[in-house]
């Protein structure tokens, strides 16, 4: 059942996916890439990825939602230009899809309790993080204390955007 | 506290620097925090690569977690060898970015500037530091987002169009690298370099590990400009600000190779890219006509910065040339080259830095008429630098041409060598044409008249230039460490 | 039950491959913004999806459960998330700039802008 | 908006328990799901609410841009300072086990401020990237 719940999440998200690609129209482009933000957060639920599926949830649907409609807002744009060359492109993407099916058919299957990812480094953070943290949330635990140094990284990615977009946009006394 | 911990701190002290920057807002306190937090970088890879070439590799556990649960530093002699590298050339270009950059940003951009250089030092030692696949990939973002705000940052608009083109294809390309890094963790279960490397033998299914390999090459090569993915290139060399193309020019690429030498070597081994993949035979092609067509380019360009940008791409040719080899010595010159092209490209680019500020704007070849005499300094620096490029004997250039030579008749390549020594000569053809108009042409209305660029800009430029001839005449620090360096990657794992 | 088999890899391989369409084929600067914006998440699912056991739970440790889903890709695409909005934020700032300095968001008639300027030859 | 009494009185009740939300987020974040970073994304959309229902120069008299950039400063600094505390109290970078007697209560304290860090970091650049794009096209900056 879960299964089936999945697929059919999935399914849809390809199609809002597809749509997204079609549509010109701007606006509709935004509110479509909204809608697809929250349809991946559910998709991340279903697949037990909570804290993962909250930030989808705020910073997919929310932040870059408003910060698109700024943007759009900003410069006008409505109607994105018809396609002129569209084989070349065609061309690109079908042998990156190519490339990747060649590598994921070689991998675990859905679910696979025997998979490498699911015997291998894992076990001692779900065994141990609650004896050796004291945090029984394994997301936290991993994020903040076993792997804290990526979230230092995480954190010094966010204050780069923010510093770049004040220096970017913050108006000059002087500006033009 | 012991010098192990400056592993961590190579690399921290310049993170912390952009925060403090920011807090403090003047220029001139932020350019000494850059520095001085640069300059420590410097001295700690210093003494990292001593540590290293007498005690073997170090590893050092991120949060005391140990490997491969937490994050790992792993500092072996190549790692070392690129991080003196980046921060020693990040410490000379802050230094220099003091008068360049007042010249060439609104005073109030400053501090942010400042910041930028300092994650983009930061993210570029991290990516050379770390043992553990996504933390690389966590520091190779931070490098790039702030390389995007330093490019676009150029007094020109066409700065903005070079930088969103490059945002674009680095995203794409990082994203690639992420996809590959994710095949390989679902295949291994592990994202620690080393113990991947282990595990991956005991792969029953290779289809994942090929398909990895694609997109890490792929990824890495759209940042290191790999032809026919150089396209962002020479625009966001030519319209960067001056000393964010010296630094750029001598760092970033170079820390993409090293990336591509340490997946390539370190984690799939050579079997896996020599054997099953054509991967050498794909490099050697790509580098020949990224060599002959990016040099050819060159001659006909008229701004300076885009003329040497394309020399670039050229450049990356032959490192990547000395790496399709797969043999000590063609890894020795590519190593090798690396190092002697950062200096070069760094002095090229500072010197360049100078005659923009005098010219008030681009230094196109029409600026520079006459400038032997206006500008002596100058000019006799960018003809050092150049005879570098090309590889005069006594110039650090031609120590790395002599080991591509060498590599390539060890492979029984004679053609090869053969083509490397007169591809250079297409170099000779794009220097000579900065001296012809600098020496043989009398000043043009376009020209320079205050003179000599500030001493504080030109010192330093000629610190790097002095690099070119130091390391051409006494080579036996860098061949030595790059002879250790590649033979560590050819002896299996990390 | 678990006849998803490899119907999860699929669907990344197509959401990755429809983003990064939009990101070659399109000239309009906002549109590309998102295509790589799809692009980028549909990595989320390359490493989430195969971190699901069915029958399992969310990996927050609690009496009564002895399954969990794999949290360590949890971590990295939370971390992905990040830098996808980061880049997206630049890439917007970017694009406001653009438009400012060349009261136009489309890539053809911004190159078309700068085409006759010195220095630049257009193709690069 | 900005004559709307109804929008005007209902964000004044919702904006405060939508930060208590944040905060709720931020410190069950050991216990559920959440933690520094969704903490911050929603304190920071509690404030971008009550720019659109009151203006943004309201907003900006509320918090600062000089705060806010500030703030988003600081957040690395701390995460990046309980980093350096970890080497000079004897243990590797970003060691917490140092940080108290016992290693579990060291774990417990070293998250509790890079999580503190992560907040301070992501709510400073959320709000002031929003100032930045909403306030380009008025010429209300500055």
């Amino acid at each position: 059942m879960e299964g089936v719940i999945i697929a059919a999440l999935l399914t849809l998200m390809a199609g809002v996916a597809v749509a997204l690609a079609l549509q010109r129209n701007l606006f509709s482009v935004v509110v479509l890439s909204g809608a697809y933000s929250f349809l991946m957060a559910t998709v991340l639920v279903a697949l037990d990825a909570v804290d993962v599926a909250m930030t989808e949830a705020s910073v997919g649907a929310g932040i870059s939602t408003v910060l698109l409609l700024g943007a759009l807002y900003l410069c006008g744009g409505e109607e994105a230009k018809p396609l002129s060359r569209p084989w070349t492109p065609l061309a690109v993407t079908l042998v990156i899809v190519g490339a990747l099916v060649y590598g994921t058919l070689g991998l675990p299957a859905f679910s696979d309790p025997q998979a490498p990812i699911h015997v291998h480094v894992v076990p001692r953070y779900l065994n141990e993080a609650l004896r050796e943290t004291g945090v029984p949330n394994v997301v936290t635990a991993v994020l903040a204390s076993y792997r804290g140094y990526d979230t230092l990284g995480e954190t010094a990615v966010v204050f780069t955007a923010g510093a770049g977009v004040i220096a970017l946009l913050r108006r000059r006394k002087r500006d033009r | 506290m012991s010098p192990v911990q400056l592993a961590a701190l190579a690399v921290v002290v310049p993170l912390i620097a952009a925060p403090a920057a920011v807090l403090v807002r003047g220029a001139t306190a932020a350019w000494a925090i850059a520095t001085a937090a640069c300059g420590f970088a410097f001295a700690a890879a210093l003494m990292l690569a001593t540590d290293v070439a007498a005690h073997g590799t170090l590893s050092y556990a991120l949060g005391s977690w140990p490997a491969p649960w937490g994050i790992e530093y792993r500092i072996d002699a190549l790692s070392a060898f690129v991080l003196v590298l980046v921060s020693g050339i990040a410490t000379v270009v802050a230094a220099f970015a003091r008068r360049s950059a007042a010249a060439e940003l609104p005073a109030d951009q400053l501090y942010l500037f400042y910041a930028m250089f300092c994650l983009c030092a930061a993210g570029l030692l991290g990516m050379t530091a770390t043992g553990d696949a996504f933390n690389l990939f966590v520091f190779m973002e931070i490098a790039s987002l702030s390389s995007y705000v330093l490019i676009a940052l150029g007094r020109d608009r066409r700065a903005l169009v070079a930088a969103y083109q490059y945002l674009i294809l680095g995203t794409i390309g990082a994203t690639f690298f992420v996809i590959g890094v994710g095949m390989l963790y679902l295949a291994t279960g592990t994202l620690n370099l080393a113990d991947m490397a282990g595990r991956l033998a005991g792969v029953p299914d290779s289809r994942p590990v090929l398909a990895a390999l694609a997109f890490i090459t792929v990824g890495v090569s759209l940042k290191l400009a790999l032809f026919p993915l150089h396209l962002w290139l020479p625009n966001a060399y030519a319209y960067a600000p001056s000393a964010v193309t010296a630094f750029l020019a001598a760092t970033a690429t170079k820390v993409s190779i090293y990336v591509l030498l340490r997946f390539y070597f370190s984690v799939f081994g050579a079997q896996v890219v020599v054997e099953d993949m054509p991967m050498p035979q794909i490099l050697l092609v790509l580098s020949l006509v990224a060599i002959a067509s990016a040099s050819l380019v060159a001659i006909w360009q008229t701004d300076l910065k885009r003329l040497f940008a394309y020399s670039s791409v050229a450049q990356v040719g032959y490192i990547t040339l000395g790496i399709s080899l797969a043999s000590p010595d063609g890894l020795t010159a590519a190593i090798v080259h690396l190092f002697n092209h950062g200096v070069t490209k760094g002095a090229l680019f500072l010197l360049i830095g100078g005659i923009a500020m005098r010219a008030g704007g681009a230094a196109t070849l029409e600026a520079v008429r006459g400038l032997g005499r206006t500008m002596p300094l100058t000019s006799l620096g960018i003809v050092i630098a150049g005879l570098s490029l090309i590889g005069i004997p006594g110039t650090a250039g031609f120590i790395s041409k002599w080991f591509l030579v060498l590599a390539a008749m060890q492979a029984g390549h004679w053609w090869l060598a053969g083509f490397v020594v007169l591809t250079s000569l297409i170099a000779v053809a794009y220097v000579w044409r900065f001296v012809e108009a600098a020496y043989l042409a009398e000043p043009g209305p376009a020209a320079p008249r205050a003179g000599e660029a500030p001493a504080a800009m030109l010192a330093f430029a000629w610190l790097l230039v002095g690099g070119c001839i130091w390391f051409g005449l006494d080579s036996s620090l860098t061949v030595a460490g790059a002879r250790r360096a590649a033979l560590l990657l050819l002896g299996g794992a990390p | 039950m678990i006849a998803i088999g490899h119907y999860s890899y699929w669907i990344t391989v197509l959401l990755m491959a429809t983003g990064l369409y939009i990101v070659i084929a399109r000239g309009n600067l906002v549109k590309k913004l998102i295509g790589l914006a799809v692009f980028q998440s549909s990595v989320y699912l390359l490493y989430i999806a195969p971190g699901k056991l069915i029958g399992g739970t969310a990996p927050i440790v609690a009496e009564g459960f002895r399954v969990y889903s794999n949290p360590l890709p949890h971590v990295l695409i939370l971390t992905a998330i990040v830098v996808g909005v980061a880049t997206l934020a630049l890439g917007l700032a970017i694009t406001v700039r653009i438009r400012e300095a060349y009261g136009s968001i489309e890539e053809d008639e911004v190159l078309e802008a700068d085409a006759g300027a010195p220095g630049c030859d257009g193709t690069p | 908006m900005r004559s709307n009494p109804i929008l005007r009185v209902v964000a004044k009740m919702l904006i405060p328990f939508m930060l208590l939300f944040a905060l709720y987020v931020q410190f069950h974040g050991d216990f559920g799901p959440g933690g520094g970073f969704q903490a911050g994304v929603i304190a920071a959309a509690a404030m971008v609410f009550y720019a659109i229902v009151f203006g943004l120069p309201a907003a900006r008299r509320l918090v600062p841009d000089r705060v806010v950039e500030s703030m988003a400063a600081l957040g690395v600094l701390l995460y990046a300072g309980v980093g350096l505390a970890g080497i000079a109290l004897g243990g590797n970078y970003l060691d917490y086990f140092v940080l108290a007697r016992d290693p579990v209560d060291g774990q417990h304290r070293g998250i509790f401020w890079v999580e503190a860090g992560v907040a301070v970091t992501v709510s400073g650049v959320m709000l002031k990237v929003f100032y930045l794009f909403a306030g380009r096209g008025h010429g209300l900056d500055r």
